[in-house]
């Protein structure tokens, strides 16, 4: 096995804060190069783990490593790794520059090495001709450019990134994650990056792991997240609008609830077909199938349209089944409206299906 | 796990480090700190607690006489008397310099002309000691040169304001003379605190239609907790030292009317010659600040994390 | 309170305070300026009375109105106060207590301030276990009565061996000061923000790095703060200075309680006046000069819990 | 030439090292006029006579802002070269923890024991057969103060005694003044109470509460007339709204107030004003009642130092306080009697006069300071402080003093 392919290493770690256990048994590994996204919604430990992982929070108990090192206890300027702040956390005295090459500074790293890396780092993010100017005097994209490059100078293996668009207008935060992307892509470094956002999750990720509760619900590329969610909780946090979620029992290789008796021939269990106890299969919106596809469909249900979004590209329609709330994607140019009553079908082989005590992909 | 793993996790043993050496030059850093802490402000204390049970008199001695001191402090009516003028006035001036304070910053706070000149006539007594302004003070109330005496002079013989001469009211005398000196201070904090108010919540109120009391008291003042905080925790700690400015004022008078416990602490520990009795005073003192002080202080400082 | 309930037209987007008033005479502008004048001369009044005392000559006063300004101007008393008022047998005024004053005052602004902001520094930054339980004594610290300190600290300062030396005097401004200008510097650093901490901890600052190079730079609004809260309490201070000090060395405060309490004859209220005034006067420049900082300072975060 | 010799005999058992000029610090609360004048003549003493240099370490107020400062200073290592004290009880303490200079050798070579009038003055310096402080004077404090002036505009007789003052005053309220001058703070009311009951009850009563400390006595019928004269002095004291005693003393001085119940340093700010006694004023020890003053008074302690040039200007020091001519200049000034039974005072005024006649015919009481701690004298300040006050009645009074006697020690 080579040590080298995976660059960050957690192993059992736990965080608590008193009583309060923030952070429980996490394990990660992260491949050399690879763009993990930590994503979750608000208080999941997200954050926390990045700043574990960074040095900035002592770990109760379980190890980090490092390039195959033991970093647990060391300095975060010792652990080879670059952070970039939702905040931007410029120092506000120093200029650009002095942002730039405090910490080649305190490094001690020669004078014309750092003007080397400083000019590099300045022609990467394209921000020459601010290197003379404070923070106090750059725009948000510009101060958020200029954190990137502090990463950046420090030539590190590891970039951690702590919700580095937040703070950003839509339009900027759409360009300035292409641009990570393609940093990405020209360093090839490994790239640690936490957000709330699923956008940039699913756009930047190689692997992504959703957390919940200072546990990693489902660790996998934004593929696997999306099409075989591995718990309820991904199923619905993944996907907007969120996954059709329908309670019922197998039987007999039918899905049966709500009155919908769906066949489950082309879909992959996992674990076992044979599950007694309730059960819930989720059906993305996408997923539903309307218009002439429907006909294909091995099984078929008439709805009531309550509200009709209209997003151009595509139509959100959610409806009624009975006591069932269902929500389906149409065409853009597809003319229902509220009170129509349309069929729609069910494609049983992209759905997922859980065990609905444990909340687990059957 | 695979085998290469735990070979390496073994070889490259990283033991959590010794609780003692982590963060070891915040420790040193805090050194002064935690030595004041405990040598002078626990150590002192717990000296002047212990000594409390002597009967030391002019010098500190271990002649160990129990509660006697006590017994003797609270049925001393000159304690008892101290005791009541600092629940008066830390009350009166608790409130006032809140209210007074708070009041004060708002009208500076509404983008009044002269803000400037207004604030600095409000802030600077506070760069003046309580000696001197007990003397000013005492100078103005007066009663045949001060206030009193002017008004008279003006033709209103029967006109009476002699605060420091009666011992029913004495004690609002110097209240007088304690707000003007310390109001400056707080209303600076209030209005620090209102200008971090951010302006959205004014907009909100205005278009919810809230009255500008309303706001001030339902919406701002909520919001401003931590600044009550920091000014309650100034003032506070000032009522209770309450001394110089009484010293100055009427140093204690009329009669005993306006002791404070404060005073009564020195008068027994340096006049009386009574260390042990000053000692019981002192101690007094001390046990009603920690019952206030301590559950308020954990909650307000210890439990909270960052983050 | 102030009439500016009703919600006319057009006053909705005037913004959120009240802004500046159309007419210069409106109801809620005579009483806004109203109370303010009227608790400008609360405050002035004192002061007032103190300059025109100290200007009358003694026969002047004597006829009573202390708030009647000087018939004759005279400015002796501030002479002999400065220069010629006695104490038991010294008869030269406060001169000598000024230079005393600025020896105790600028070593203890310096130490206790240093102290204090590394406190504060550590207490929001670098929390270990036990630092909130050193920093809630600290607090509680803050109510003790000096005096009662009084006899330990002798005992203390005799044991380090400093009792009697302006080092001693420096020291116990720094204890005493402690508490107050600890809570203001770590509200303080506590309301920065915490990434930027992060950020310098990255980039390789260690404590004192991060201290001196990022911290420090960004504090000044409440080093203003706390240089002027110290330079008034230092300055102002009574017992310490008459306890740790010499004759030679007394400050002024000690002199002026001399002044003041050494009543020869008569009192001299207009020597005494001004000697109050004098000094006070260091305080008080400090606080008119720099007024505008300290408002600002507290306003930077001091207040922040 | 007695000062010559009593200068040799202490250099003979100072040690033979060569003496080197000192700086010698003294602390004392001597501030108002009269004392600051006084105090001058023992720097003056100190600075011609010796090689060594007084420096002043006055410090304003009362006993109570000074004291602490002095004995700080002394418990810290730190101490000032002499200090004044009042003896009696005070210094015990500090002498029994060794930090006072031991001054019996050069006492038994100068033979203080000698001169010292009267004898108890030394007595109160000594601790366990040592002598350890210099009387510099003495105070009592049994004294009516009267302004001729004041009498005269009303129109009556000076009087004699307390009696006749009082009934005296209804004449003085009348030409619109104040009867008695009575500085509004507890130890002048305690002054003035102590006065009242020596001089109403007389030495034998008195002793058995203030020496033998019996609060059935105290509590009794006898002394229930001390307080009944209280409550009638707070009533003629009604109008003077003054805090220093100087201040009292003052109103006396410019006819303002008939007069003031004080102690014999009062006699200075008389001096200071120009005034002369049997003239301007009159001056009744004893309230003009019993003829007997006490003999409190000032005395000076010399804190043990290390270094022994300070330690050799000490003894010349204490040796020229209690010199004839000091102690003549001094206490001319300060208007208190000299310590010495030696020397001739015909230069003192009518009230000294009158002092050195009572302290010659044996009318001697013991201080306070001597006969009660400073503990007991503080409860007792506190309780005139509210009587003075108050409306509080003379047998209220009377029975919280009682119970202070029974207490104290």
């Amino acid at each position: 096995m080579n040590i080298n392919s995976h660059s960050v290493e957690v192993r059992d770690l736990d965080l608590h804060f008193g009583e309060v256990k923030v952070l429980q048994e996490l394990n990660i590994d992260i491949h050399e190069g690879e763009f993990l996204v930590l994503l979750g919604s608000s208080g999941c430990g997200k954050s926390t783990l990045l700043n574990c992982i960074a040095g900035l929070l002592d770990v109760t108990d379980g190890q980090i490593f490092i390039k195959g090192q033991n970093v647990t206890w060391k300095e975060p300027s010792d652990r080879g790794i670059g952070m970039v702040f939702q905040s931007y956390a410029l120092y506000p005295q120093m200029t650009v520059e002095g942002n730039l090459s405090f910490g080649l500074k305190n490094a001690r790293v020669a004078r014309d090495e750092i003007a080397k890396r400083v000019a590099r780092a300045a022609e990467i993010l394209q921000i020459e001709p601010l290197l003379k100017r404070k923070p106090g005097a750059l725009s948000g994209g510009q101060r958020q450019r200029v954190a990137i490059g502090r990463a950046l100078v420090r030539d590190v293996d590891v970039f951690l990134f702590d919700e580095p668009l937040s703070n950003l207008d839509a339009k900027l935060r759409t360009d300035l994650r292409v641009e990570l992307k393609r940093l990405h892509q020209q360093l090839k470094n490994t790239m640690i990056y936490v957000t709330h956002d699923q956008v940039e999750a699913m756009t930047l990720a190689d692997r992504i792991a959703i957390m919940k509760g200072g546990k990693i619900m489902q660790l996998g590329s934004p593929d696997e997240i999306y099409n075989r969610p591995q718990n309820i909780y991904v199923a619905g946090f993944i996907g907007s609008p969120a996954m059709n979620m329908i309670e019922g029992r197998i039987d007999n290789g039918h899905f049966a609830g709500h009155d919908l008796s769906l066949p489950l021939d082309g879909y992959e269990f996992e674990r076992t077909d044979h599950h007694a106890g309730p059960v819930a299969i989720g059906i993305r919106p996408e997923h539903v199938l309307t218009g002439d596809a429907v006909e294909t469909a091995a099984a078929q249900a008439e709805v009531e349209v309550q509200i009709v979004e209209k997003l151009g590209s595509d139509t959100l329609v959610h409806s009624t089944l009975g006591s069932l709330n269902l929500r389906f994607r149409m065409d853009g140019l597809s003319r229902v409206t509220e009170g129509d009553r349309l069929r729609i079908g069910f494609d049983t082989s992209r759905a997922s299906l859980f065990d609905a005590v444990t909340e687990t992909r059957l | 796990m695979t085998l290469a793993d735990t070979a390496r996790v073994s070889d490259n043993p990283v033991r959590r480090p010794k609780q003692l050496f982590r963060n070891l030059s915040a420790k040193f850093a805090s050194i002064p700190m935690i030595l004041t802490a405990l040598v002078v402000f626990v150590g002192g204390t717990a000296w002047t607690v212990a000594h409390s049970f002597t009967k030391s008199r002019l010098l500190p001695k271990w002649d160990f006489v129990g509660l006697d001191q006590y017994e003797r402090l609270w049925n001393s009516n000159r304690w008892i008397i101290s005791v009541e003028n600092l629940l008066i006035y830390g009350v009166c001036s608790l409130v006032l310099t809140m209210v007074l304070g708070f009041t004060l910053a708002a009208l500076l706070d509404r983008k009044i002309r002269f803000e400037g000149a207004f604030r600095t006539i409000f802030l600077y007594p506070f760069a003046l000691s309580f000696i001197v302004t007990g003397l000013a003070w005492q100078w103005i109330l007066n009663p045949d040169f001060g206030i009193q005496g002017v008004v008279r002079n003006m033709g209103w013989e029967s006109f009476t304001f002699d605060p420091l001469n009666d011992p029913d009211i004495v004690i609002f005398g110097i209240l007088i003379a304690g707000l003007w000196q310390g109001t400056g201070f707080v209303m600076v904090i209030m209005l620090a605190g209102l200008r971090g108010i951010d302006e959205d919540i004014w907009k909100a109120a205005r278009v919810d239609g809230i009255g500008i009391t309303k706001t001030y008291v339902r919406v701002i003042i909520p919001m401003m907790r931590p600044v009550f905080v920091t000014a309650l925790v100034i003032i506070a700690s000032g009522i209770i030292k309450l001394y110089d400015l009484v010293v100055a004022q009427t140093n204690g008078g009329p009669g005993i009317a306006s002791e404070v416990p404060a005073k009564y602490v020195i008068n027994y520990m340096f006049e009386a010659q009574n260390l042990a009795q000053g000692f019981a005073a002192s101690t007094m003192m001390l046990l009603s600040v920690i019952i206030v002080l301590v559950p308020w202080a954990y909650l307000e400082f210890g439990g909270k994390k960052r983050g | 309170m102030v009439d500016a309930t009703s919600p006319t037209a057009g006053r909705i987007l005037e913004g959120p305070r009240g802004s500046k008033p159309k007419s210069r005479l409106s109801r809620r502008n005579i009483f806004l300026y109203g109370t303010l004048l009227l608790v400008s001369i609360y405050y002035l009044l004192p002061l007032y009375v103190m300059i025109v005392t100290s200007l009358k000559g003694m026969p002047e006063i004597r006829l009573g109105n202390i708030f009647a300004p000087p018939v004759e101007i005279t400015f002796e008393p501030w002479v002999k106060a400065w220069a010629e008022a006695c104490t038991g047998i010294n008869c030269d005024g406060l001169s000598r207590g000024f230079g005393n004053s600025v020896k105790i005052l600028i070593p203890s602004l310096i130490l206790s301030i240093s102290i204090a902001s590394v406190n504060g520094y550590a207490l929001a930054n670098w929390r270990f276990k036990g630092s909130e339980v050193f920093f809630t004594i600290l607090i509680i610290g803050a109510f003790i009565p000096y005096q009662t300190m009084l006899y330990p600290i002798v005992i203390i300062l005799r044991e380090i061996g400093l009792m009697g030396s302006l080092w001693g005097l420096v020291l116990v401004h720094t204890v005493f000061g402690m508490p107050i200008l600890t809570l203001l510097f770590r509200n303080y650093f506590t309301s920065l923000p915490e990434e930027l901490f992060k950020a310098a901890r990255v980039d390789g600052a260690g404590f004192w790095g991060v201290y001196f190079r990022v911290m420090l730079p960004m504090s000044i609004p409440i080093f203003v703060v706390a240089m002027i809260l110290q330079v008034t309490g230092i300055w102002n201070d009574f017992l310490f200075g008459v306890i740790y000090t010499k004759p030679e060395t007394y400050p002024m405060t000690v002199q002026l309680n001399n002044i003041v309490n050494s009543v020869q004859g008569i009192k001299e209220y207009n020597v005494n006046m001004a000697a109050t005034l004098l000094t006070g006067l260091v305080p008080l420049v400090i606080y008119f000069v720099s007024g505008k900082l300290f408002v600002r300072g507290i306003a930077a975060g001091a207040v922040k819990g | 030439m007695k000062i010559k010799a009593a200068l040799a005999t202490t250099a003979a058992f100072i040690s033979a090292s060569a003496l080197s000029a000192a700086d010698l610090e003294v602390t004392h609360w001597w501030t108002s006029g009269g004392e600051a004048v006084a105090v001058s003549e023992f720097a003056k003493a100190v600075n011609e006579k010796t090689a060594h240099n007084w420096v002043d370490g006055a410090i304003a107020g009362s006993g109570g802002t000074a004291r602490p400062i002095i004995i700080s200073r002394i418990l810290g290592g730190d101490p000032m070269a002499a200090t004044q004290l009042n003896h009696g009880r005070q210094a015990e303490e500090l002498i029994e923890a060794g930090l006072m200079t031991d001054l019996t050798d050069l006492a038994e070579a100068e033979g203080w024991k000698d001169f010292v009038y009267p004898s108890s003055l030394l007595e109160g310096c000594t601790y366990e057969g040592r002598i350890y402080c210099v009387p510099v004077n003495i105070h009592s404090t049994q004294w009516l103060w009267l302004s001729h002036d004041a009498f005269e505009q009303a129109g009556i007789e000076v009087p004699k005694d307390w009696f006749e003052f009082v009934a005296a005053a209804p004449k003085l309220e009348e030409a619109g003044l104040v009867p008695m001058a009575q500085g509004q703070q507890g130890w002048q009311q305690a002054i003035a109470f102590g006065a009242l009951s020596i001089s109403v009850v007389g030495i034998d009563t008195w002793s058995k509460v203030v020496v033998e400390k019996d609060a059935d006595v105290a509590g009794g019928p006898e002394y229930a007339k001390v307080f009944q004269a209280s409550a009638n002095a707070r009533e003629l004291a009604r109008n003077s709204n003054v805090q220093d005693w100087n201040l009292a003393t003052n109103m006396v001085i410019t006819g303002k107030a008939g007069g003031q119940i004080m102690g014999d340093w009062a006699q200075g700010e008389f001096a200071v004003a120009g005034q002369v006694a049997g003239e301007d004023y009159t001056c009744l020890p004893g309230l003009g009642l019993n003829q007997v003053i006490d003999t409190g008074g000032d005395a000076f302690y010399f804190p043990v130092v290390d270094d022994p040039d300070v330690k050799a200007a000490q003894l010349e020091m204490a040796s020229i306080l209690i010199s004839k001519e000091a102690q003549v200049a001094f206490n001319l000034a300060k208007g208190s009697l000299p310590v010495r039974g030696d020397i001739d005072l015909s230069t003192a005024n009518d009230c000294m006069q009158k002092g050195l006649a009572i302290l010659a015919a044996g009318g001697v009481l013991p201080n306070a300071d001597q006969t009660l701690s400073a503990d007991t004298q503080t409860q007792i300040k506190d309780l005139m402080a509210e009587f003075w006050a108050s409306d509080m009645t003379a047998e209220d009074a009377q029975a919280r003093y009682a119970s202070i006697i029974a207490s104290a020690d």
